[in-house]
C-alpha cells in the first residue's frame, strides 16, 4: 500500500467539526505545512488537541476553531501565544484546560479503547470545576475520589517527522519525539509530514528502527515536505525560527494582524510559503535551540 | 568556604533557593527558569549530588548543563533517554521537587498560571494554561520563585483560575489530608517564605539583607506568620559564587531581578 | 497458479490457515506455532503484502523471517522496534489477528489454555496459563489451529478455565454484544470451520482431502453445522508450496502434525 | 551514592511475606543469581508478581511461595514449567491468574499511584470469576462494565541488567527490555544484578542513554555478577542454557527431584554455582536463540 499524498489529500479527508489532534510540542516539530494547508483550506469548527503553540495560534486567527483541548499554548521563548490569547479573551473559543499529563492520559485512553484513566491530577484545581465534563469517581479499592480523565478520541492527527517510507513507516530521529506515537494511536487517521522519504530499507538498521515510535498501521498518509515544520523545529535537521516568530508575534499587534501576516507568507501552496520566508536552505540553516 | 562580600539579589536568590533542594536525596529537580534552574545545579553540585536533572529537553544529565551556549568541546553527560513522555512517570512516582513562578499565588499556597480577571470564558488576560502544574502539585513537592514580590503575585482572595492545589480545605479532595501537600520554599526578591505557619500558613523563614518583615507583610496581600528573630538570608560563599559562574557563562542570572541589584540593600 | 498434485496435510493446512489473513488489511498477524506462523508469512507474502508481522523477538518487519536457523547473510527487515510491551498497544488497538491452538474450544468458542481437570485451586492438569488469550479475544479477530481435531479439543460442555470470551450469553459482559466477539477460522487437521452457523455455531467450512462431515462430527463433542455441499479445502498451488518451503527451510512444518501425512487421505 | 552490594546484601533487604515483583520473560534475562540468593535463603511466603519462569518455578519448588501473580510460567522451548506445575496441581499455592496485558496495566497503576486501570481485558472469561479481587466497574463516560485492573503494588523488584554503573543507572542492552521498567517503577526498592558494572561516562553517549529504561532514583541496589542470568538467557550476551533446562525438567521426574536439582548445581554462593555449570566461559559461550 502506497500511502503517500500530497498536503491538499489530507485536507481533503478532513470535515468541518472534527477533533484534530496535533503532534509536537510548543514551537518544535509541529506539522506546519500540513496547519498551513488548512489555512488555505475552508475546513472549520475543529476541535484541537495539542501541547499548543503557533499551530492552535494560527487556527484560531484564522477562525477553523470551535474548542483547544490544552494544558499551555505557547512558544517557549516568546511565553504567551499572541492569537489563542486573543482567541481566549474575546471568548471566541470553547476549551477544555487541562495538565499536560492529564492529556497524555487521554491520549494513552483512547489509544487503549478505554473509557479513562483514573488519575489524582486536578483534584482540588479548577481543572475539575471548570470541567464539568470530566468526572471524578471513586475507586472500588480505597475511599479516595480520583479523576476520571476522560479518552481523548481523536479523528484525525497531523504530525511532523524526520522521515517516513511510502508505506507509512515514519522515523522521529530527533531526542524526543514527545507525545507523537499516543496522538497516532489515538487517533481514526494519522497524516504524516516528513522532512524526508526514505526507502523502507532504512529502517532495517535497529539503530533506524529503534525510533520508529509507532507502527504503520497506524499511519493513513505520508506527505513529503521538506523544511514543513517551519517555523517549529526538527531537531536535529533544524531549529525554530526566531525571526520569523517574533514577526508573527508583532503582527497581533499590528492594525494588519493575522490577515497581514498571511499575506506575507502564507502563499497558495508550500512553495510559495517557503519562498516568502527565504527558501528551503535557510530553513534547513536555522540553528537548533540550546536550552 | 568563605562567605562573600559582594554579590548580587539573583545570586542571593539562587543559594537561597538551592537550599530547597538539599534534603531531597535522589529526586529529580526542576528549575524552570535561570534562578530556579540555577538553583537546582548548585544543589546539584553542592549539597545533593544524589540531585537528577535534565538538559530541558531529552536527556537526564549526571552532571547539569551550563545555561546558554555552550562551547564546542562541552560534553553533555546524559544518563538516560528522559522525553517529556517519561517525565510523567517521574511526576507520578513522587520522585521530583520542582521549583516555579507561577503569576498568583494566594493564602493557601494555590496558584495561577492560567488566566487573570474576566470571566473563565473570556479572562481579561489569557497567560500559560495549568501546565503541569495540577499534576506536580499533587505529587511531589513544590516551591516558587518570585522575583518581583509584591500583593498582584501574593494576592488577595483566592486565585482567579488555582492551577495547583494548595492548603485550602474547602478543596481537599475526599480521603486526602492538607498534609498530603507539600509546598516548600518560596524565594522572592525580598525573602524566604514557607507554609509551616499556624494551619498551613505562610511563614517567614528569612530576610534577605536590608529588607523588613514589615517590607514583607506591607508587599504580601495576607497575613504572614512571623515568629521570633527572622534570620537573614544566608549569603553566598565564594565558592558557591564560583560554581554559580561556571554554570551561567553567559550571566543570565543578571537579566532576572529588575535592575540587577545588590544583594545586600538598604 | 498451478494446482500441486504433491503436498503434505501440513501444507494444506498452511494455505488454508493464510485464507484467514487474506482480507485483514493492515493488522499485525501473530501466529503462534510453525503452522500458523507459516500461514502469516504465506499471506503476507501472497494475499496482503499490507500485513505486519514480528520477529517473534521485538523487531516489526517489512518481510518475514524463514523459521529456524539462518544463513549469516540473511538481512532482518527490521521496521520498527516492537518490544513485548508495545505488542499491547496493537492487540488493545484492535489492529491484530492472532492464530493460536489452545487445548479446548467449547462449542462457544471459548477456549482454555491454564488448567484441566481437578479444581481451579489444585487442577488435575495445569498448563501454560491465560497468557494473552483474554485480551486476545476482547481486542481483535483470532482463529485456531488444531493439530489433532478429536472430542478432547473440541469437547463436551464448557471449557474447564476459560481463557478467552466466546459466543457465550451467560458470560457477555455489560454493554457488549456477541457480535463484538470475532472468531475467524479454525483450521484442524480434519476441516476448516468457522462460528457462522445459526446463534454462532460452529460451521463447517471445507473438509481436507478424502475427509467427511460425519468425521468432523465425530471427532466433534458439540453439533457442527453444515449446510449444503461443503466444498474440499483448496489444495496448495506451486507457488504457495515454493513460498513455504522458502519460509520454512529446515522443514519444522514436517513435525507439526503427527506422522506428517499426505494432504489427500482416504 | 554508591549502590553497589552483593546478592547477600539483597536477599538481607527481603522479609518474610513480601510482594517481589521479577522481571523478564519465560527463559529470558531473569535475575537468577538473586533467585538463587533467595534459594539459599529462609525466605518464605512470598508473593511473586512475574512473567514466569524457572524463577517461579524454583522459589515454588523450594517452598518459599504463598502466591503468584501470573498469565503464564513456562520455559518457552519447554512450554510448562514442571515445579510450578507440581505446585499448583498439588494446591500448594494460591494464585492470581491475569492477562499478560493486565499485569502490564497493573505495574503502570503502581508506578503511577492510582488504585486502578480499566480495561475490557479479561471480561468474559474466568479471570473475573477467579479473582474475586479484581472488580468491575461501571464507567461514567458509557454504559459498559470495565475490568477495575489493580495497581500491582510490589515491595521488591528483582531485575537482571546487561549494564550499570555504582549510582544505579542501568542498560538492558538486548532488544527487548519486556516490562522491567514498569517493575522498577511499580516497587518500592529495586535491586538489579548486572553482568558489567561500567564507568557513569559509559551513558554519555546518547545511543548507550536510550537504552536506560528507567531512572536511578528507581534503583536501589546494584550487584555485579557476570553471567547472572544463567540458564536464561541474556541477549545480546549469552542465550538460554537448553541442556541445564532440561536437566532442571528432567529432575521433576525424578524422586530426588528439586533438592536432587539443588544438591547438583546451587552450590554455597554464586562462584560456586558457576562452577557447576561449566564456568563462566560457557555460560558466555551459550548460543542465542533463533526464534
Amino acid at each position: 500500500m502506497n500511502k503517500q499524498m500530497t498536503a491538499a489529500d489530507v485536507v481533503a479527508q478532513l470535515e468541518d467539526g472534527m477533533t484534530i489532534g496535533i503532534g509536537g510540542w510548543g514551537p518544535r516539530r509541529k506539522p506546519m505545512a500540513l496547519v498551513r494547508e488548512i489555512l488555505r483550506s475552508d475546513i472549520k469548527d475543529l476541535t484541537i488537541v495539542s501541547y499548543g503553540g503557533a499551530d492552535v495560534g494560527m487556527l484560531c486567527a484564522a477562525g477553523k476553531v470551535k474548542k483547544v483541548v490544552f494544558a499551555f499554548v505557547s512558544l517557549d521563548f516568546i511565553p504567551l501565544e499572541p492569537y489563542f490569547r486573543k482567541a481566549r479573551q474575546s471568548g471566541s473559543i470553547e476549551v477544555m484546560e487541562i495538565d499536560e499529563g492529564m492529556m497524555l492520559l487521554g491520549l494513552r485512553a483512547a489509544a487503549w479503547g478505554v473509557p479513562y484513566i483514573p488519575t489524582e491530577v486536578g483534584l482540588g484545581t479548577d481543572i475539575v470545576t471548570k470541567n464539568p465534563d470530566i468526572k471524578v469517581v471513586d475507586s472500588p479499592y480505597d475511599d479516595k475520589e480520583w479523576v476520571a480523565m476522560p479518552a481523548l478520541k481523536l479523528d484525525v492527527s497531523l504530525i511532523h517527522a524526520d522521515r517516513a517510507d511510502d508505506r507509512g513507516v515514519c522515523q522521529i530521529a530527533g531526542p524526543d519525539h514527545y507525545m507523537d506515537d499516543w496522538f497516532a494511536r489515538a487517533a481514526d487517521k494519522t497524516f504524516v509530514s516528513c522532512d524526508e522519504m526514505v526507502d523502507s530499507q532504512y529502517f532495517h538498521d535497529p539503530a533506524q528502527a529503534r525510533l520508529v515510535h509507532w507502527e504503520r498501521s497506524q499511519t493513513t498518509g505520508v506527505v513529503e515536505i521538506a523544511g514543513g515544520a517551519h517555523p517549529t523545529s526538527c531537531s536535529p535537521a533544524y531549529g525554530f525560527d526566531v525571526p520569523h516568530f517574533k514577526a508573527y508575534t508583532g503582527s497581533a499587534k499590528e492594525e494588519t494582524g493575522f490577515q497581514g501576516y498571511l499575506d506575507t507568507f502564507l502563499g497558495a501552496n508550500e512553495e510559495e510559503y517557503q519562498q516568502n520566508v527565504g527558501g528551503l536552505d535557510a530553513i534547513r540553516a536555522i540553528e537548533l535551540p540550546t536550552y | 568556604m568563605t562567605v562573600a562580600s559582594d554579590y548580587t539579589l539573583a545570586e542571593l536568590c539562587i543559594v537561597a533557593a538551592s537550599k530547597a533542594f538539599a534534603n531531597d536525596g535522589e529526586v529529580l529537580a526542576t528549575g524552570i527558569g535561570v534562578i530556579p534552574r540555577l538553583a537546582a545545579s548548585l544543589a546539584m553540585k553542592t549539597s545533593n549530588p544524589d540531585l537528577m536533572m535534565t538538559d530541558s529537553e531529552a536527556w537526564m544529565l549526571s552532571e547539569p548543563n551550563p545555561i546558554g551556549k555552550r562551547g564546542d568541546d562541552h560534553v553533555q553527560a546524559n544518563e538516560s533517554w528522559m522525553g517529556f513522555s517519561r517525565i510523567f512517570d517521574n511526576v507520578w512516582s513522587g520522585r521530583r521537587h520542582a521549583m516555579l513562578g507561577p503569576t498568583q499565588i494566594d493564602k493557601y499556597g494555590q496558584t495561577n498560571t492560567s488566566a487573570l480577571g474576566g470571566t473563565y470564558e473570556a479572562p481579561k488576560v489569557m497567560m500559560l494554561g495549568a501546565r503541569g502544574f495540577p499534576g506536580n502539585s499533587i505529587s511531589h513537592p513544590n516551591s516558587f520563585f518570585v522575583p518581583s514580590h509584591n500583593t498582584r503575585v501574593f494576592m488577595e482572595g483566592e486565585c482567579d483560575f488555582v492551577s495547583s492545589i494548595g492548603y485550602n480545605p474547602e478543596r481537599l479532595p475526599k480521603g486526602h489530608s492538607l498534609d498530603d501537600i507539600d509546598i516548600r520554599l518560596i524565594v522572592t526578591d525580598l525573602c524566604v517564605m514557607d507554609f509551616g505557619g499556624p494551619d498551613h500558613q505562610v511563614r517567614l523563614v528569612s530576610l534577605h539583607p536590608g529588607i523588613t518583615a514589615a517590607q514583607v507583610q506591607e508587599n504580601t496581600a495576607y497575613p504572614v506568620f512571623v515568629e521570633g528573630d527572622i534570620p537573614t538570608t544566608e549569603a553566598p560563599t565564594l565558592e558557591q559564587l564560583a560554581i554559580i559562574a561556571e554554570m551561567d557563562p553567559h550571566n543570565q542570572r543578571a537579566y532576572q531581578i529588575k535592575d540587577n541589584p545588590a544583594g545586600e540593600r538598604g
